[in-house]
Parts: C-alpha cells; structure tokens; sequence
C-alpha cells in the first residue's frame, strides 16, 4: 500500500557533503548498451533488495537492432509498496555520450547524474542536477587487469553505487559469487576486483551524495522474498500447478517461458516440446491435454492470431488447456520488444463461432505465479481452454515478493484414469464435462469420440437444431458458471467516491500510485483491479454504482468509437456511459504522472499535483 | 510424473479377445461403394490380431470423408481439425506412452494443409502409426483438385483439367524422415491388413499410404492397379538374405536410395513396403531419456523439493 | 415492401372443386433425398418465377451423409415481396415415408399433400390437410420407359405442379431446354415426356387444388429479373467490381464463390489459384493485391480463424483486400451445412493488437452483388482489408431480382503504375495510403517497402513512442472515416414508435415480414438494416431514440452477459440498455413468427396473432 | 487485365545502370561479422549484372534477421509474416508476368514455418527466386534451435543438446519439386554471384540455398567449408556434354536421383547447382495460356459482354 503519510518533499534541495541521508525508495537509470551488462547490474540491485525485505521492481527497454545497441535498464527499490518503476530517476547512470543525451531528461531536478568520464562530456552549464564523472572504462582496465572487451565496467558501477547507497556488501559480494560461481575462478575474482574497485572510488563530489536506504527488518516468521521476473513467475506457478506438459515456438517476449519449462520440466518427469509453428505447438498441447495431462501452450500476438481454429476446437470439444499470451505492441509483427494491451478482445472472440472461454489477466509479477495456480484450477474444473494474457512490461520485469508457500500450493499432476461408470458420457447435457482420458476403460464398453462437430451427448455429430442449441448453451452456462469461483473483487483506496480507476494487467502499479497523490488532492478514488476478464467477477456493478467517475486505464487504443478494449466490454454489459476509458499506444507503461494528468484533464480538476512523487531521495538526512 | 509411470488400472475381469464386433461404433456415412470401407475393415482385422487393451488404442483424425474413421471405430479417439492431427497425435503418445495411437486422414488433409506436419512429426519421430486414404481427390467438399490429382483431372476448382504438378506420395513420404513407409490398396484387404499390422509393430512414426477409391467423385481413379479391372498390383517383394540369387533382385528397405526409386516408378508403382528403419530411436525413449538423466542428475527429488530449490535460489 | 393490404386470411376454408383460386404467393416444399433431384425442380419454380416479374425465395437442407440422403427444397414464388423462404408450406410433395413422417407438421392446416403413391402411405385420419396421391415412380417409369434409376420422376412433379398452378407452361419447358441443352438429345427429350406425363396426370382430387398465381405485367421499362443465389451474386459482384485475382481453399460452404472465380476468371484475363491451406491462400491474394490487382479470398470460420494473423498484417502494411466469410455454425466445425451469424465479433476484433478493418454484411441475395462493389470501393479507396459477412442461408438461397445495370456499374481493373512523384510516402501521416505497386518509377528514387513492423512515414521499422501513437491512430480514423462514405440508413415501416427491429444479413427477410405483422397487430414498428457493420453507419443513436424499444435480431448466442454479437456492439457504443437481442442457436433461419412471437413476449404483448401470414394459399376463388 | 497486359510506363529519361549505390537503402541491422552481409553484396553485384529496370525488382521476406534484407534493398519490396513470404511472392509474380520477384529468408522462416508452401510452391511452379540463408538456428530470437541445427546443437529450448533429427536441406529442397536448386556459402562472394544469377535467369521457381553464419549464436557452424578456417569447399562440377573421360564424373543437374545422392553426401557436402529441370513449365505460362485459350473461347468479347451474357443466362 501507498503510504500516504509520505507526502511529496520539495524537490532539489541540497544538504551538507559526508552525511549519508536516509530514504524510503530510489529510482536509478542505467543507460549504457545492452552489451555492457547494465541488465546483469539491474538484476543485482533487485536480488539485493529481495533479500533486503526491501520492494523492488525494474523496467528495460530492449535495442531494436539484433546486433544489440542504446539500452536501459531501470531499478525502483526501497520500503512501501513499490509499484511501478518510477516516473522520473533519481540517479542516472551514464555509460556513453548518448546514454547521457537521451536519459538526461528523465532525471528530476536535484538528481544524481553518475557518468564515464571516459566517455562522456555533460553540459557544464546543466546545475539542475548533481554530476559526479567517474572513469568507469579505465578504472575498470587498472583494477581487473588490460581486458580490451571493458567486461566489468558494470560490475565497477555496481561497486560505486554500494557506496553510494551503503549497500550491504556482503549480501552482494555473495550475489557476485552465487551468479558467477558456476564458472571459471577467474572471472568471480574479476568481478570482485571491479566491485571492490569502484566501492573504493574515492570521487570528490560522491561524498555529497550518500544515502543509506531503510532496510526493514523482516517481520517475525516472515516468508523470504523471492525476486524474479514474470515470466519466470509464470513457468513456475504452472508447475506449482501440476503442469508437466507442454509445446510451443519462440517468439518474443513469450520464449522465455518455453525455454524454462524445457529446462525445468524432465526433471519433473515432464515434456515440453518445440514445435515447427504454433498451429502444431497447440495442437500437440491438445493431444497431451487429451491424454489427461493438462498442458500449456503459449506464444505473443502473431501466434496466437495462428492458434484461434485450434483454440475453437479445444471449446467445442472441451479439453482443458492453459495458453499464455505475452501481449506485445501490435498489430501484425507491430512493436515485438514493447508493451501494448490490445490481444484482449481477440483472447475473448478470436475464434469464430461462439466459442466462449476464460481469460486471466495478472497484475503484478506475483501474481504471474498465483494466476497460473487459478488457470489450471479452471482449465481442470471446467475442462475449457484458458487464456493467461500476460504482458511484455510484467514478462521482463524483476520485483521482489514473499516466498510462496509451495507444501501448501503444490498440485498433484497424474491423468486420471480410473475406469469411469456405464453411465459416463462425454458430453452430458446436465453434469460437467469430464474428459475421460485413454487409458480409461469404459464400464458401458462404448469408447468416447472428442470432437469440433456438433455433437450429442456421446459425442455423435449431428445437426439436430434442438441439440445445438442446448449444448451452445451448456458451453455458455459453464463459463459463466466459472465466475461463481472467483474470489470477490476488492477495492483499494475509497470505497465509494468521486471517481474509480480499473486496470488490468501491468497498469495495476501505476494506478495503485496514482490513487495515493489524487488522494493526496483531495479526489475520493478508488482502484479496481481486474484479473477476471472473462468471465469478469459477480458483482461489479454494485462497485461501479458507488462512484461517480469510472475510467479504465488501459494500453491499447481508443477504437473507432473512443473506448478501449476492456472498456468496450465493461460498457457493452453494463451500458453505462459514466464507463470510460484512459488509454494510450506509445508503447511504453503508464508513468503514475500520466494517470493523474489524464484524470485531472478527463474529469476538470485543477488542483491536482501531477508531478508529485510521494517519496524523494533527496529527503532530509536523517541523524 | 510422465503418463508411463502411471499404469492402467489392472481389469477386473480377465479380458475377452477383440473381436469386430466390439470394436464396431456408428455406421459409417460413406457413400455406397466407397473404398474406405474396406480400409475400416482391415483396420478391425488389425486391431483383432494386435489384441491391444481396448482402453489403450487411440484413433484419431483430422478433416474429411477419410478422417470419419474415429467415429466408426470404438476405441478411446477423435475428430480433430483439418490437417493437424499429427502433432495431436504426438501429444497423445508422448503423453502416454503405453498407448496405441492411430491416425487416419485423406490425401488433401494430409499432403495439403497437413503437409508441414508429416515432415516435423516424422523428424521427431514419435510412435504412433498414421494411414493415409488417398483418394486423389477432396471427397467431403465434393471434387476440388487435391495435390495427388492427376495432371488433367476435370474438378470443380480445375474445370479444364488440373495443371498443377501433383505431389508423389512415395517420395513425399520416404524423405519426410519417417522411419516406416508403406502403400497398399483399398481392393486388397490381406495387404492392407499386413502393411497396417508391420505399421503398427514399428517402433517409431510409420505411414501407411492406401489409394482408396471416391466412387463420387473419382471413379476409376486406381483401376490400372485393379486386376479384375485390368489393372495389375504389383506387390514389393523384401529381401530375405538369404544368399539365393533371385535374393539380389528384391527390396531392402533399408536402403533409402532403393525406396527413392521405387517412389519415381511409373504410376501405378509397386505395392508394399518401402522404407524402414530401425535404428533411429523415438522421441518418446529420447525425452524418458532425457527425464531419466536430469532426475538421476537431480537426485529423484520429489516435486516439492525440486522446486522449493528453484525458490531458494531466487531469493 | 410487405403490402399492408393484404391482411391475414382465415385458414383451412375450402373451396368448390374444379375452379382454380387465384393467390399472391405459395409456399411449396419437396422432401425427398438428395439424389432424386428435387432441388433441381426447386430451381425451375425459381427460374420460372424470375421470368414471370414474380418475387421468389427459397430454403434447402444438405443431408449429413456423405452418400446423401434425405433433404428438403423450399421454394416460396408470388408477387408481392418474398422475403422470407415461408414459415409453414401450402404444398408438400412427399417423395418418401420418411419424407412425409418428418414434414407433415410443416404442413399448414389447409395445405396439399402431394404424394408419390408407390412411396407413401399417408395417415388416412389426417383431414387437416388435401392429401393427393399420385405414383410418381410408376408413372414416370411409364412415360419415359423403364429407366432402373428412377431418374426423371423429379421433372414429372414439376409437370404435376405446372398443372396445379397453371404454371406459364412454355416457359418452363424452354427452362428445360436450356438445362439441359447441352447434354444429349435422349436426356431432353425424356425429361419434356416426363414432364408432360405429370402435367397431364388426371389425378382426381387434384381438381379440387388448382390454383393461379398471379403473373403481374412487368411494369413498363422494367430491367428483367435474373436468378440466382448469393455465392454467385458475391462472385459476379466481384467481377463487376473489377477484381480479377483471387485465391483460395475449398471449404463449405465458401467452395462455390471459388469453384464460380476460378472458372470465370480466365475469361476476364485473371487467375484463381486453389492453395494449399488458408493461410497461402490469403498470403497469395495479397501478393496479387501489393502487385497493384485488388485480389479476393474467402473461407467459412475455420479458415477465417486461419487467416486472422495475416489480414493483421493488411491493416499494418495498409493494403487492400476483399475477404469473404460464408459463415455456417460454429465453433470450431461445428454444423458446415447450417445457418449461423457467430463471426462478426472475430470479424472485427480476430487479429491480434488493434487492427481496425471493414466489416460488410449483406441483407439479400441481389444485395450480395452490390455489396461486393462497395466492398471493393471501399478497399480500393481506403488501401483496407474489408470483410464482407455473408451466411450459407444467403449463400445458398435463390432469389429473383433486377438485372443489374452493368454498363453503369462495371469498373475497370488495372494497376496503377503511373510514376509516384518525388513527395510520395508508402505511409503518409497526413494523407491517405495509396500503394505504389511494383512496375511505378518512384520519381525520388527512393522505392518502398511495405512493412508488418511498426513504422515511419517511409516504411521503415521504428519503435518511436510517439509515431507507433500517431500511426495507430491514422489506421483508426481512417476506417472511422469509411463511415462518412456511406449512404444514410433507411428505417423500413414506422419511423418512430414503440419497437426498432434491428437486423444484419440473413434475418432481413423476416423481419421485414415481421414488421407487416407487428403493425396489423397495432404495434408502431420499424425495421433497420445494418449492413455496415465496421464502422457502423453515422446517425444510428438519432433512429434509435425514436423508439422505445430496440430489438436486435440475430442468429448467435446470447453470450455470457446475455446479449447477441451485434447488440453487444451496439451496446458498448450507445450504452443504451433498451437496446436487446433476439437470438437463437439451432442452426435454421428465423421463421417470421418467431420474431413477432419473441417480440411480443419481450415486450409482454399479448394480443399479437402471431401464426398469421399476410398471404394465404386458400384465398377466396377468383371470378 | 493481368498485370503484364499492363507495360510499365516508358521511363522519360534513358536508365543509368543499375550501381551498388542506387540499390543501397538503409544500413543493415545486423551484428557485425554476420554472413548475411555478405550476401546482401553479393546479391547488390548480381542486381548489377541483371540491370533490370528497378521499378520492376520486387524483394520480399518473412520474418528473422535475415528476413531483414528487403530493408536494404532499394527497390519495391516488403516484409510480410514468419514463414509465408512464397504464397505472398506467387502472387506477385502471378499478378505482375514482367516482375523480378526474389524471396530471403533462414532456416526457420523457409524449413519450419513455412516448409508446406515450399513444396507447394515449388509444385505450382511459378517464376521466382529464393534465397535462404541458412545459419542453423533462430537468430532473430536470440538461439533457439532450428530445423537445421544439428544434433547435439546446445540452444536455449535444447540445452543438453537437440535430439531431434533436423532435416537435410538439400534433401528437402529436391524433393519439394523446385525446378531449380543450388547451395552456395556466404564466404564464397563469386559462387554466391553465380548461383543467385542463374537462379534469377531460371524460367520457374529456383532456390538457393546459402550458408550464413551467425556469428552471435552459432558461431564457427560451418567453419569445415571454411578453408581459411581449415575446412573445405568443394565445388560441384557441372557436366560439359563434351564426351571426354573427365566428363563422366560431373554431375548432371537434370538427374533427380543424382541430385538426390549429392544430397546425401556427409556433411559438409558440396556446393553448386544440385538441380536444374527446364522442361517444366511455369505457373506464369499455364495460366496465360489458359486465359488465352478462355479468351480465344469466348470470342475476346469485353468485360462488360462477357458479364452481360452471364447475367442473360441467368433470367
Ligand atoms: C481449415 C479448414 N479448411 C477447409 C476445410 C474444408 N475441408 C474439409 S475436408 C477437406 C478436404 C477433404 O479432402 P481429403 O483430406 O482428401 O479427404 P477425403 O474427403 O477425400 O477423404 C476440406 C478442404 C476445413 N474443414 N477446415
Ligand atoms: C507467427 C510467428 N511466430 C514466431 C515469430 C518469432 N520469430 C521471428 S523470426 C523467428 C525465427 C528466426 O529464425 P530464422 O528464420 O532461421 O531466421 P534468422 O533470424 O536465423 O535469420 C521466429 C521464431 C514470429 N515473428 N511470428
Ligand atoms: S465422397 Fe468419395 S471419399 Fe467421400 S464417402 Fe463418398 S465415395 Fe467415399
Ligand atoms: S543474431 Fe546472428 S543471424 Fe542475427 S544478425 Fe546477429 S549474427 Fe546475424
Ligand atoms: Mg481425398
Ligand atoms: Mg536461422
């Protein structure tokens, strides 16, 4: 939760040189090139802060030439709910002439500008900001010894910004060691050499810029915190799930989830399998689904535009099934490294026919693992594919939660192949679907057919007008009979007032922030978070009925009649105008400021700081 | 936690043989007269001398008057989309390894839009056995040019006879990188039964090609390989090495260059089996192999443990 | 237009014997097997009717079998509009047991039972209806001499019915002639004996049935009609909207449109090319389409699932194309032979990422043919795909309608490859795209590429925020754009009221009867046709404000918050919640009392006569 | 109507020849020391010697890094989805008789996603060029393995190693009834000059395939046919019809089953032209010639007529 007693600070105040000031959360921006390793730096600080008890959450951008190229990888860490990484940074982190140029903007006034002086030359006429020019490249050579390749100048980074924040050395010392113990000695010592060198730089200007961040003590009997990214949060909910099959193509940002789970999965006695496209990746998906082994599938926009007739077939013969979709910018091959919300009205009617079936949307990297709990619950329960439409800003992100409690959590995985009762039928009109897998044998002595046709109750095709209409309406019935399972959705911040936010997917941090400075303004407002998208959650009109203004923040575009994709949705069922949306389509997450500018501008409020954040780094020096 | 490792619960009472008449399901919709009718037929015989488990075989199929197949059988099965139920069917038998999968499909599902599957599927090389009814022709959509038409065949889509080069089965199949490859003859039931039977017994992905004629829409399409048509069948005859001079003139089926002449023979072509090999493992003993190695490697750590691990490390 | 005058008729009166009743239209089914030809007499009465000035609709099943089996043609023929293929038949010819067994009860009370006497034996206790038995197998075997196959008794109950209706009998034989002109002279002249065999059948309570329709005079000046059905409607719409490339896959019920183009084509100097899946095929036609030849493919919903990723990449690269969709029952291969308007929502939104496009959908047979023009305007003028929606119910049905005025709507088709001058942009911001197809000198010496990535004004890859935002929102309005090109919708009936009738392909028919009914009830009723479906047409919240009711007609499911596809639209862009459905499942038309019975339940009408027709077969006898 | 009834617009001023300069567009994205530089040159060299009007040179691709060439070729051009680039490029060429239409594209694009319309295309025929550039794995998606990694190949979805058989591309090349194929190495400017030339002069659908190293994820792949790296390059030699006794040994291009056995040669293999077949003719000409004999047919009666009298019969 935002705290709402740490009111925006003026910005840009200066204090005296040596003290190191204590702080609540800090935002630093690396801007380097993706060979440089900033990612491998950005990944240290986030592994520190989750053993720190501390939150944390990273944002990148990925060079648009495969050769590599500009790039930056961005930390927000520190107490309080960290929700989004950051508007603007506190301290940024220049490799090169470039980095420098671009990314000036986006450090706040009375930030720290950390540069290469080897590379880099600031505006001398630039006072906003404190600039503190270090020999990253040729310290780097003198500590670790003539490496032309300049492999360490990240790690000698890592070492002046432990100082800088009096990180806790020994935890990253043995960070260092854990990620590079795997290979040969030389390089763990290197990497301690560039560490140890750039912890002892003495800059002259750094003494103006220590800061110490809180570092909570775990609360008793505390689970750990774990850091990772979505994706691998979501490759390892499936397995906490009992998912042991599964077949796929790369495709980016979806691959990474393929590649762990062909890693992970033999040693769990399973089998993930790379197909020649995605049609044959779902398809062999449905066949282990079919030999009851639920399986998943997954791919980002492209393929999954391919697996729509497979999809509308896993419907109609109800086999279960998980697909994830890592939405990416679109349409077509579009924007494949950045982040857009606009696969949600094809998750919901992307095949043809009616042909309805669930979609999840997570919120948080967390809950990248809890969703994939709750889709395999679902795709089993009610034998039906289900969507998990995550997102590339959650795919790569890192943040730091609690370790979750896996003997509690853990799914059993085994067909279920019990002989099944004269009576069972594959496709009853009055009882749950239960697929009945082979291996199963038949007390009636009558072996099922799943199929895509029309068909009875034994799976028989037929054209009969009455069947087709009553099984339709099985297939609708089941799917919302899915939404009686779901958790009641709760509200955050006001729970009746001037205005609600709804989300879904990555935008849940910056709203969640957003809420705290429009309360800070005096607007009553309260977020809701939808991860239910299909079928949504019971009851949302009761919510929506308490506030006046209803904007849903998403990233995708307005449509030809001005409403986003969930927005559509939310207005085509409830057909109430107040629903409207606040959407965008540059392809980056929603930055807290821009929420608040657009609700400020959408609803005719004036009195609204936009730009405040509620922690500063620059907060008084604590004693 | 793979499917092999959880076997069928034994029956309780000792099982009856197999017989046509268990195996029996609904009555097939094919036109009077239509060859695949006796492929079903051969396909009971199949089942009757397998003597699998009945809960244990699975048919599937993807689009087409072929792909019915599932329906008419009653076993464990199912009716997929069109020309993708070979990667289907690698799933069912990766994902239970003790089952007998079986696929059947027509020549436009599985040369036409199905074609990419064959060769994938069969580089992979999962055991399962997949019978093409080969009509030369789209039945179930009524007369559209399939790519085993012939040049100059009249269809609705090639009205002024077809100009397209057809595909050759053979060829297609022997470099598709299965590891079984035979072709038969919907007239010639004993045949059929045994290229089916070897089929099934093969260790790895087999293919069966059967010309089974659409008396709707192709008539006469194989009488040149109908003796009582005035055709001739003429069946491949295999090596038996054993030293005998007429030994020389028979087919190894080992030799891939011997089954890529075979296939350029002049339509109609011979009969039996083309092409096999036995030494390429199966994808299914390649990945237990691999789950063997990496749970060996992982010290059989149950589940919980394993992946209590994986937290560990990301803390 | 229904003609109000013609108010409901009591039904079941008799009449003297001998005396032919004249009457304004007749609805006849035949119910045989596939083999026995009854759709071919099914298509002479339509022929016959189209040459008469008459207005003509008719309804026929395909067996489930592959080898066949029983099947029905329902022709409905008069004057007057012919909307709707007729709810109960006034004539059923009953060739089977089996045939009279499943459709008696689509006799109406009144109606005449024709029925082959060597077939048939009618239950002797029905006196509801005029059962007339003649031996249509021995009889035709007798006049045409023992032909084994039965072959020829079809033509002989066109003689019967020629008789029975006083049906213009030169006509139908020159009808005959050109059928089967072609063929040899044997099979003419066998199927004239065998017609004239049933036209002289002295059948003795057949005297009681004779009946004239009228023939109206063909208003002075009038274009003669023609006849036909939608798929040929769409396919010859295409051709006279100049487009000469295509490529497709077979599937049912789209097969005919490219069996029609790949025959035709040629003629015209273009080519059809059968693919090997759907995605080729779609892939070919825009190759056709970026070579500068506005170029067609199509499908049924499997292969539109299909097509979804690369009719993503048309929107992206902004290239014309025309998709047809035959849409049959669904998900997944559902029922291919029946009636089902489930893809509008994947029309719209099947792609993934935002990837506006055209979406069209006709309301009749003749108005296949002109929404093929309009579609291909629409591509040419707005470098867009445009799907046009069509149904097997449309696909499949003949209609009667005005010759088209082809000197006046031929367009010409040549790629334009007149040099670009030096200012040209593949993707300007400010203008509109125009594709400059291969063989155009670019006068900047700079030649473009068409691209599926996001990109800048020249087609260069980019992952700029603010051009990806730009770009999106040039794709957006310029199908938003579409809508002002539009002729305004006309509403049928009352222009204001209690009730709007909305409808979208197929129902039109019923509806617009539904309508005539609705109003002699006292019900101020109007009917409006969406034929627009992506955009929408401007101006429809101004129409739906005059009513207070709005019922949205529609062939899908009512999904899971209870609304159609198109309602669900509707909904989300009024956020009107007067606006409902009327929607059903069972794979078959609407039947006009069906509407005017869910309608008056909706509305808890009570003293709608919902069984009557505003023509009846037993009209009082004319002098 | 076709496109080729439609001459493109006489050039006002008489045509300076084609340069490296006026076919330079942007500046490649790829990682330095890819092959696939190379035969961006190389093709700028054989566009140089075609001098075709470059209003008339299409380049089209799917989707990988080597899909990326048309970016860099300045002349009409595109890039459509993974995988589907050949469909897209018949209809080009199809719908335009007078284009120089060149397809690029990997290993993944060409054999993986898009293996089908390869063999479809290549039946069908029609008057095009494909290049693909073979580096053995997914570079554009940051090493994952390929049809044509080769076993044991470590990747990120194989990283104990790949054990499924990859398919032979040669092999599969053949056997997809490509009228013309060749295999060339992206460190051999002056082969891959010559091989792509004769297969832009192939009347039909002619592929070239050409191995591309990708020096970021499968470095030093086919270092073997690398002499300065220690390999070899052997070169096939094409057979003179010259009846002397060296003759004998040099391979007929025309002769399928030699081709075929070349295909089978141990890696590394050779390089050259496998197969040439001159006789079939393109989809280009069979439609022509059926639009001429329809034409002919119906009297050259115009559009308007033509649809008139349809409409008549239709009364
Ligand atoms: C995606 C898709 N495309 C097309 C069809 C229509 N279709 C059904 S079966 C078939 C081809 C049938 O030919 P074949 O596979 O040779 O089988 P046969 O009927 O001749 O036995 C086609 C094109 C479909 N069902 N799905
Ligand atoms: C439908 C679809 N699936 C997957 C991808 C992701 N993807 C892009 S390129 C590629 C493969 C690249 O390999 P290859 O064709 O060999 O080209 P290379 O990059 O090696 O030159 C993949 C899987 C995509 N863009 N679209
Ligand atoms: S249409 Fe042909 S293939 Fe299909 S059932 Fe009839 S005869 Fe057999
Ligand atoms: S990743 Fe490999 S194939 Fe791609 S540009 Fe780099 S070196 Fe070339
Ligand atoms: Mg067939
Ligand atoms: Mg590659």
């Amino acid at each position: 939760m935002v705290s709402n007693s740490s009111s925006a600070t003026p910005e840009g105040s200066k204090s005296a040189a040596g003290a190191p000031r204590s702080l609540n959360d800090v935002v630093i921006r690396l801007a380097g090139n993706s060979q440089d390793g900033i990612q491998a730096v950005g990944g240290f600080l986030a592994r520190l802060a989750g053993r720190s008890a501390q939150e944390v959450m990273t944002y990148m951008t990925i060079p648009s030439t495969i050769s590599g190229g500009p790039s930056i990888f961005q930390v927000r860490m520190g107490t309080g709910d960290i929700l989004s990484a950051g508007d603007r940074a506190d301290v940024l982190v220049a490799f090169y002439q470039h980095s420098y140029e671009h990314h000036r903007a986006s450090l706040r006034p009375g930030g720290v500008l950390l540069y290469d002086s080897d590379h880099v030359q600031p505006n001398p006429d630039d006072h906003e900001v404190t600039a503190v020019g270090v020999p990253f490249t040729s310290a780097t050579v003198e500590a670790v010894g003539g490496s032309a390749k300049e492999k360490g100048k990240n790690i000698y980074v890592l070492g002046l910004l432990a100082r800088m924040f009096d990180l806790n050395v020994a935890k990253l010392t043995q960070l260092i060691k854990e990620r590079f113990g795997g290979k040969n000695e030389d390089i763990v010592r290197n990497a301690l050499l560039a560490f140890d060198a750039g912890y002892a730089y003495p800059a002259e200007n750094l003494q103006q810029c220590l800061y110490r961040l809180e570092e909570p003590a775990p609360a008793p009997g505390a689970r750990p915190q774990v850091t990772t990214d979505g994706n691998s949060a979501i490759s390892y909910g499936l397995i906490a799930a009992g998912v042991r099959y599964g077949a796929a193509y790369p495709i980016t940002p979806w691959s990474s989830i393929m590649e762990t789970l062909r890693t992970e999965l033999p040693k769990y006695g399973g089998i993930f399998v790379q197909c020649e496209d995605e049609i044959a990746a779902i398809s062999t998906a449905l066949g282990f689904s079919y030999s009851g082994n639920l399986a998943i599938t997954g791919s980002s926009g492209p393929g999954l535009s391919l697996k729509a007739e497979a999809l509308g077939w896993a419907v109609m013969a109800e086999i279960p099934l998980i697909v994830v979709n890592i939405q990416r910018g679109g349409p077509s091959t579009g924007l494949p490294t950045n982040i857009e919300q606009s696969d949600l009205m094809q998750a919901i009617y992307g095949s043809h026919g009616d042909a309805p079936r669930v979609v999840l949307a997570p919120a948080t990297v967390e809950d990248c693992f809890y969703i994939s709990l709750e889709a395999a619950r679902i795709a089993r329960e009610f034998s039906t594919p289900v969507i998990i439409l995550s997102d590339q800003a959650l795919a790569t992100r890192i943040e730091a939660f609690d370790e979750p409690d896996l003997p509690k959590l853990m799914v059993e995985a085994k067909p279920d192949r019990t002989p099944r009762d004269a009576a069972f039928k594959p496709y009853p009109l009055d009882t749950p679907t239960r697929h009945a897998p082979p291996g199963a044998i038949m007390g009636s002595g009558k072996y099922p057919i799943v199929t895509g046709l029309e068909h009875d109750e034994l799976g028989h095709p037929t054209a009969n007008p009455a069947l087709h209409a009553q099984m339709t309406a099985k297939r609708r019935e089941k799917i919302k009979a899915v939404a009686n399972t779901y958790a009641a959705p709760e509200v955050f911040g006001d729970q009746e007032g001037d205005l609600l936010l709804v989300g879904w997917g990555c935008t849940y941090g910056p709203i969640h922030e957003a809420v705290g400075r429009l309360q800070a303004s005096g607007v009553k407002v309260g977020h809701l978070q939808i991860r239910h998208i299909h079928p949504l959650d019971n009851g949302l009109e009761q919510i929506f009925a308490k506030y006046q203004h209803v904007r849903v923040v998403e990233i995708n575009d307005e449509g030809l009649y001005g409403h986003g994709q969930l927005t559509t949705l939310l207005r085509a069922r409830f057909c109430d105008p107040k629903i409207q949306s606040i959407t965008k389509t540059d392809g980056l997450t929603f930055r807290v400021s821009e929420i608040v500018e657009r609700v400020a501008k959408n609803l005719g409020l004036t009195t609204i700081k936009t730009g405040a954040r509620s922690h500063s780094v620059l907060a008084a020096p604590r004693a | 936690m793979s499917a092999s490792a959880t076997p069928a619960p034994a029956a309780t009472a000792p099982r009856a043989p197999l017989t046509k008449k268990v195996l029996t399901a609904d009555h097939p919709t094919w036109c009077p007269g239509c060859g695949d009718f006796a492929v079903l037929a051969a396909f009971y015989k199949v089942l009757e001398k397998l003597n699998y488990p009945q809960e244990k075989i699975v048919t599937f199929a993807g689009i087409g008057c072929s792909s019915r197949f599932p329906y008419f059988v009653n076993s464990h099965g199912g009716h997929y989309i069109h020309g993708r139920a070979l990667p289907f069917a690698a799933g069912i038998s990766l994902g239970g390894d003790d089952l007998h999968v079986f696929v059947f499909g027509g020549d436009g599902d599985g040369f036409s839009i199905g074609g990419n599957h064959l060769v994938h599927t069969a580089r992979k090389n999962p055991r399962l056995t997949y019978v093409i009814m080969d009509n030369s022709v789209y039945g179930l959509t009524k007369k559209q040019t399939s790519p085993t038409s012939p040049l100059g065949f009249k269809s609705k889509t090639d009205p002024w006879g077809a100009f397209d080069q057809p595909i050759n089965p053979m060829r297609t199949l022997i470099n598709s990188g299965a590891t079984f490859v035979a072709r038969s003859h919907a007239t010639q039931v004993n045949h059929m039964v045994e290229m089916m039977l070897r089929a099934a017994q093969h260790d790895g992905f087999s293919v069966v090609e059967i010309l089974s004629e659409c008396v709707e829409f192709f008539e006469g399409a194989f009488d040149s390989s109908v003796p009582r048509k005035g055709g001739t069948f003429q069946a491949i005859e295999l090596k038996k090495n054993d030293g005998t001079p007429e030994d020389a003139a028979r087919h190894d089926p080992t030799d891939e260059l011997a089954a890529f002449q075979l296939a350029l023979e002049p339509w109609p072509g011979k009969f039996g089996v083309y092409y096999e090999n036995k030494q390429r493992p199966t994808k299914n003993a390649l990945e237990q192999k691999l789950i063997a190695a990496t749970r060996e490697k992982n010290k059989h750590a149950s589940d919980l443990e394993l992946l209590q691990k994986t937290f560990a490390r990301m803390r």
